[in-house]
């Protein structure tokens, strides 16, 4: 049976539903000696700012429960360096580029829009506002509706790439926050970010990580990462790409039960870089076993009818 | 290329009550192996712990004919994964991924080797040795502990033809003290003329020393340093540690890929975690 | 050396600052075979009703990475046969007891308060209004400011008991849910409880449980229940139970360290039944080695100072 | 009062692809066990999985002085903790948990034991069969499985002098089609006047369908029933099953402690996930 992996995001057609996630890839270059970029369905970047930063000072990562905490602090080397040094090989590597940007102003993400959308090979825009581990911009404009609205409308105005909001988990009503970016113009929709969390070494009583709070990613958090990408579904027609702690075949077609149409894998690519074959070959295993011929059918297909009826009332 | 082997465990070979030698079946990532580089290991099938965990490269393994058919790893015992690779037991799997990262550079005759190594630091010098010494440059390791039951597989290193000194804190075996002792004390006696190069593997306190102790004798000196690693292939920027460029700029730098050998003056010693 | 492990709660001072959690302890008088209840600092019973309830069909719980998922539906006895029926025996077995109370209505919490005044062995009265497995009640007074004010003050009025308001970490921001609960007059804080989450079955594409989704609790949340600790630690005076995936001593330590008064746990205690005694034997061995005679000294001594200066600025 | 033993895996008898028996070192549960009881064991160190899995406490095991020195767990591989269980080697160590839940009642002669088992669901009866025939009570073991190979372990029971009737769905051993056909059978060709009790453990509908037989006959009949336990100590509700009370009102019911064993008829069989 021929099957057909293939998921559109509104007008980016991906090869497969398979995104290296933000931050958990590099410039997707490191891993290319290792793994053809070319199989994966697309690769995001790391999140770049305007200007190069260094980033937190380390222990910048600590292991939890089936999770980590990172603050790296977004250490990058800024967007122009991206564009001159990175971004041709991976054009040259057939990548699809989804680039994660973070501003500390609106005027920021506009600039970093402009000037990507005029660089050649980038896919799509990956807006970070939700970024647990900086101070300044990012989750503060995530963590509030109208500043969502206004990140995105106004990054919208200047660039016809792809417009794909990161949402924080980190809020009360996540499907509020995705109905924001829908009315601001966003072509489709990345959740989840990181959990803001942290971690105490109790002989030193002091925080593990040097950023005090961090990030919790990992297979840890993936239950409420589908919960949160099921009621956004339900919240928004756009096209939604879920994550968080992804490891499995099966974790992938949670996600797209729940309603991804796509999906990114962060941590557990650092478990196992070799991860990619690993899920196309689930994916293509589980399309033979339920006789699917095109996986996007799967996205949003939960049967969510009670399972048996209530025997009693009260 | 780093590739991912699902390797059989030979031997594990318990030297103490923390330290073991385990044998592991991954022909192709010792092949590739280059002094001072290292394997990610996943110390157990599921989910806990998480991560892997960075091991240097100790030994690479050959069969009677002289082919390579795996490696070593000298682990000591710290936490959970450390744990469970001390109790593996031949037979089972582990998923190792390698080889990684920036090894030293092996020197030539004239030129002179000192390895310098506190506790489990001796990891990397073994494939280290074996390189200089196939290259007939003279040898020396300096291999410091705290007490002389600490001092383990000295002897791998006296059958390549290594000369090793010991130094013990508690004066158990070789010099009292700690290895910055009798290294002091050779580097004061050697002539300004020999060409030196210093490698250096042990406790972050203990490399700081060391690579004073080398500037101020001005003789190059490598270091291989141990962040705490997520990926060990550059995704995740969690190694980093602050190192100087061309310019003399401090950068976060990836230690799994541009280190974790290091030139030690690029390094910024006062930002690093003890 | 002689330890003191006891820890006040107001009024209230506990021989150690372990107390079973609710919902994870039956109503306590399951375990009093194998474990001598007046051994832990308390425990806190089943969440109840003014009546009684059958709760969710099952499945009610799926295990996730470090976690588990419940929706028992707050199945109950209600509060008449609770103190007809198993009060006497608590009281007979010398346990602090913490009523975990539940309402669909402000009034409800109030007669249940009023009702539990008048109950002779009940040490406090924990408010849960952050129960995310019912649809009425509860977490909609959680999930809001004004809610959880009004809750509480409510209750204050009919109550000299001290009152314990659950908080949901399933907020933005829980520090003001911790201010606003104080404010009402809350003697004492519990946090966290579960977060909503879900988990499905990908071959028939069905949630796993009955209800669709269910609270996530164990190791998997603990570094983000510390986190809300060590924010609702800075906001408010009063003090804190904290809880969220403790397994072990230093998990234990962690949450007093980051701000907890006492603790709670849960899902630890289905895993080792008499995991009380373990984790005594390991609070005593710490206090031991760091030379603590007053295990109570260590609330809120997190050292938050950065670890190490950064080196570099950007 | 149940005890936490950590019990060493004395063996592990792989008895196809998916069962084993497992024998653990636990004689303080052995002793206090009664039939129809079972243990949470948790099958692996650490936290994947986290929780432990219940398991029906299938033998006994004695010395030869015939004193108590554990039990037996007969395995089915269907998942997880099941598979890290049938891997498990002799010399491991498992925390195990017992005895916990409600025992079957064992009748006594002239009262007659039928013992109705499919698939894996065998695990109960050895220690309940033990128990009838040191009574005296004549006992009958139907016992059904999809192929004759998935037949386990009845040798333990003809040797305790125990009835056996076959029953495979393909026909390769007794009865061909589900353990309801002879069972039904044999019910028919019993007189009315002697006096029976079914004890069930299976498949839910094939408990349900025995249940509908056992009572079509006016039988009293005992159902095992398996649901997913986070505690099984009463703790934290997630095992019920609907079920009667006095007055015939359902209620949910924990099955760790109200059960495993319930009385057929007090079961709500619709409410049943199967
Ligand atoms: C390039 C490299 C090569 C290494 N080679 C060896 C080797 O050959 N043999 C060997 O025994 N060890 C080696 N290590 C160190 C080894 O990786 C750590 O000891 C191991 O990861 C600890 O895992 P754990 O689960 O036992 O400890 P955990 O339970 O994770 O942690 C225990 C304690 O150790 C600290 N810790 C964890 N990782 C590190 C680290 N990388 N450096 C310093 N402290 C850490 C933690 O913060 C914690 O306080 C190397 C590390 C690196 C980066
Ligand atoms: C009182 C009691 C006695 C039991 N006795 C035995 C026994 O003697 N031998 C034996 O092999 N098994 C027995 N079981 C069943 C056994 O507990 C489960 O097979 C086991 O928990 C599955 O664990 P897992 O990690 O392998 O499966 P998981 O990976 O957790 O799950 C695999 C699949 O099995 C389903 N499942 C999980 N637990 C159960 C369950 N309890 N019942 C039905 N489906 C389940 C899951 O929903 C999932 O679809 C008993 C169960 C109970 C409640
Ligand atoms: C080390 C690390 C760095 C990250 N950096 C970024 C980033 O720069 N931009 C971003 O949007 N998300 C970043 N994330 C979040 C991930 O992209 C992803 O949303 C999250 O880790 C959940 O997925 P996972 O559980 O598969 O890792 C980072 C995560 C990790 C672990
Ligand atoms: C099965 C189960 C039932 C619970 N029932 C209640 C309840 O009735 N009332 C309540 O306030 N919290 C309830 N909780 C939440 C716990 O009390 C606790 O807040 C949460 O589980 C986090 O702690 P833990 O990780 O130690 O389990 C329940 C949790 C579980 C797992
Ligand atoms: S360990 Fe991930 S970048 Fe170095
Ligand atoms: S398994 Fe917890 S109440 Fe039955």
């Amino acid at each position: 049976m021929s099957v057909d992996l293939s998921v559109s995001l509104g007008t980016l057609t991906l090869s497969n539903p398979l995104i290296a996630a933000s931050g958990c890839f590099g410039y997707g270059v490191e891993y290319a000696d290792a793994v053809d970029l070319s199989t994966l369905g697309g690769v995001a970047v790391k999140g770049l700012f305007l200007a190069e930063r260094e980033g937190h000072p380390p222990p910048r990562i600590v292991e939890t429960p089936a999770g980590m905490l990172n603050a790296i602090g977004l250490q990058g080397i800024g967007v122009h360096r991206f564009i001159r040094e990175k971004l041709p090989e991976l054009r040259d590597r057939r990548a699809v580029v989804f680039v994660n940007i973070c501003g500390t102003t609106i005027d920021e993400y506009v600039e970093l829009a402009r000037i990507l959308s005029d660089a050649e090979g980038v896919a799509a825009i990956e807006l970070n506002i939700s970024c647990p581990n900086i101070k300044e911009g990012g989750i503060t404009f995530g963590c509030s509706l109208p500043g969502t609205h206004n990140v995105v409308a106004a990054v919208r105005k200047v660039t016809r790439l792809p417009i794909i909001p990161k949402l924080t988990p980190n809020v009360t009503d996540v499907a509020s926050f995705a109905r924001a970016a829908e009315d601001a113009g966003a072509d489709a929709l990345s959740l989840v970010n990181t959990f803001l969390a942290m971690a105490i070494d109790v002989d030193t009583r002091r925080p593990k990580l040097t950023n005090i709070v961090g990030g919790l990613s990992g297979p840890a958090i993936r239950p409420i990462a589908v919960r949160m990408v099921y009621e956004c579904r339900q919240a928004v027609k756009i096209p939604i790409i879920g994550m968080g702690g992804i490891s499995d075949p099966e974790d992938v077609l949670e996600f797209m039960i729940a309603g991804a149409t796509a999906v990114q894998v962060g941590t557990a690519n650092f478990v196992d870089p070799f991860i990619w074959y690993r899920l196309l070959d689930g994916l293509r295993a589980y399309m033979a076993r339920h006789q699917l011929s095109r996986l996007a059918d799967l996205t949003g297909t939960l049967d969510a009818t009670s399972r048996q009826q209530a025997w009693i009332s009260s | 290329m780093p590739v991912d082997v699902d390797a059989a465990v030979i031997s594990n070979t318990r030297l103490s009550d923390d330290y073991s030698v385990l044998a592991l079946a991954a022909p192709a990532i010792a092949e590739a192996a280059q002094p001072g580089q290292f394997v990610m290991l996943k110390v157990s099938r599921g989910m806990d712990p998480l991560l892997r965990r960075p091991f240097s490269i100790f030994q690479r393994l050959r069969d009677e004919r002289g082919f390579l058919t795996g490696l070593t790893v000298l682990n000591k015992r710290i936490g959970k994964g450390t744990a469970l690779l001390y109790d593996a037991e031949a037979g089972a799997r582990l998923q190792c991924l390698g080889p990684l990262g920036r090894p030293f550079e092996a020197v030539d005759p004239p030129a002179e080797a000192w390895m310098i190594a506190g506790g489990v630091g001796l990891a990397p010098f073994a494939t280290l040795a074996e390189t200089l010494i196939a290259r007939g440059t003279a040898t020396t390791l300096f291999y410091g502990a705290r007490r002389a039951q600490d001092l383990h597989c000295a002897e791998v290193f006296e059958r390549l033809g290594v000369h090793v000194v010991y130094s013990t804190e508690d004066g158990g075996r070789g010099a009292r003290g700690r290895v910055t002792v009798p290294l002091e004390q050779a580097l004061a006696r050697t002539d300004r003329s020999i060409d030196l190069r210093l490698y250096v593997c042990g406790p972050t306190p203990m490399m700081r020393a060391v690579a004073m102790v080398a500037a101020a004798h001005g003789r190059r000196c490598e270091v291989s340093l141990e962040q705490v690693m997520g990926c060990g292939l550059g995704g995740c920027y969690s190694c980093v540690v602050l190192a100087r460029d061309g310019s003399g700029a401090p950068h976060h730098t990836r230690s799994c890929i541009d280190g974790p050998v290091f030139d030690a003056t690029r390094v910024v010693w006062e930002a690093l975690a003890h």
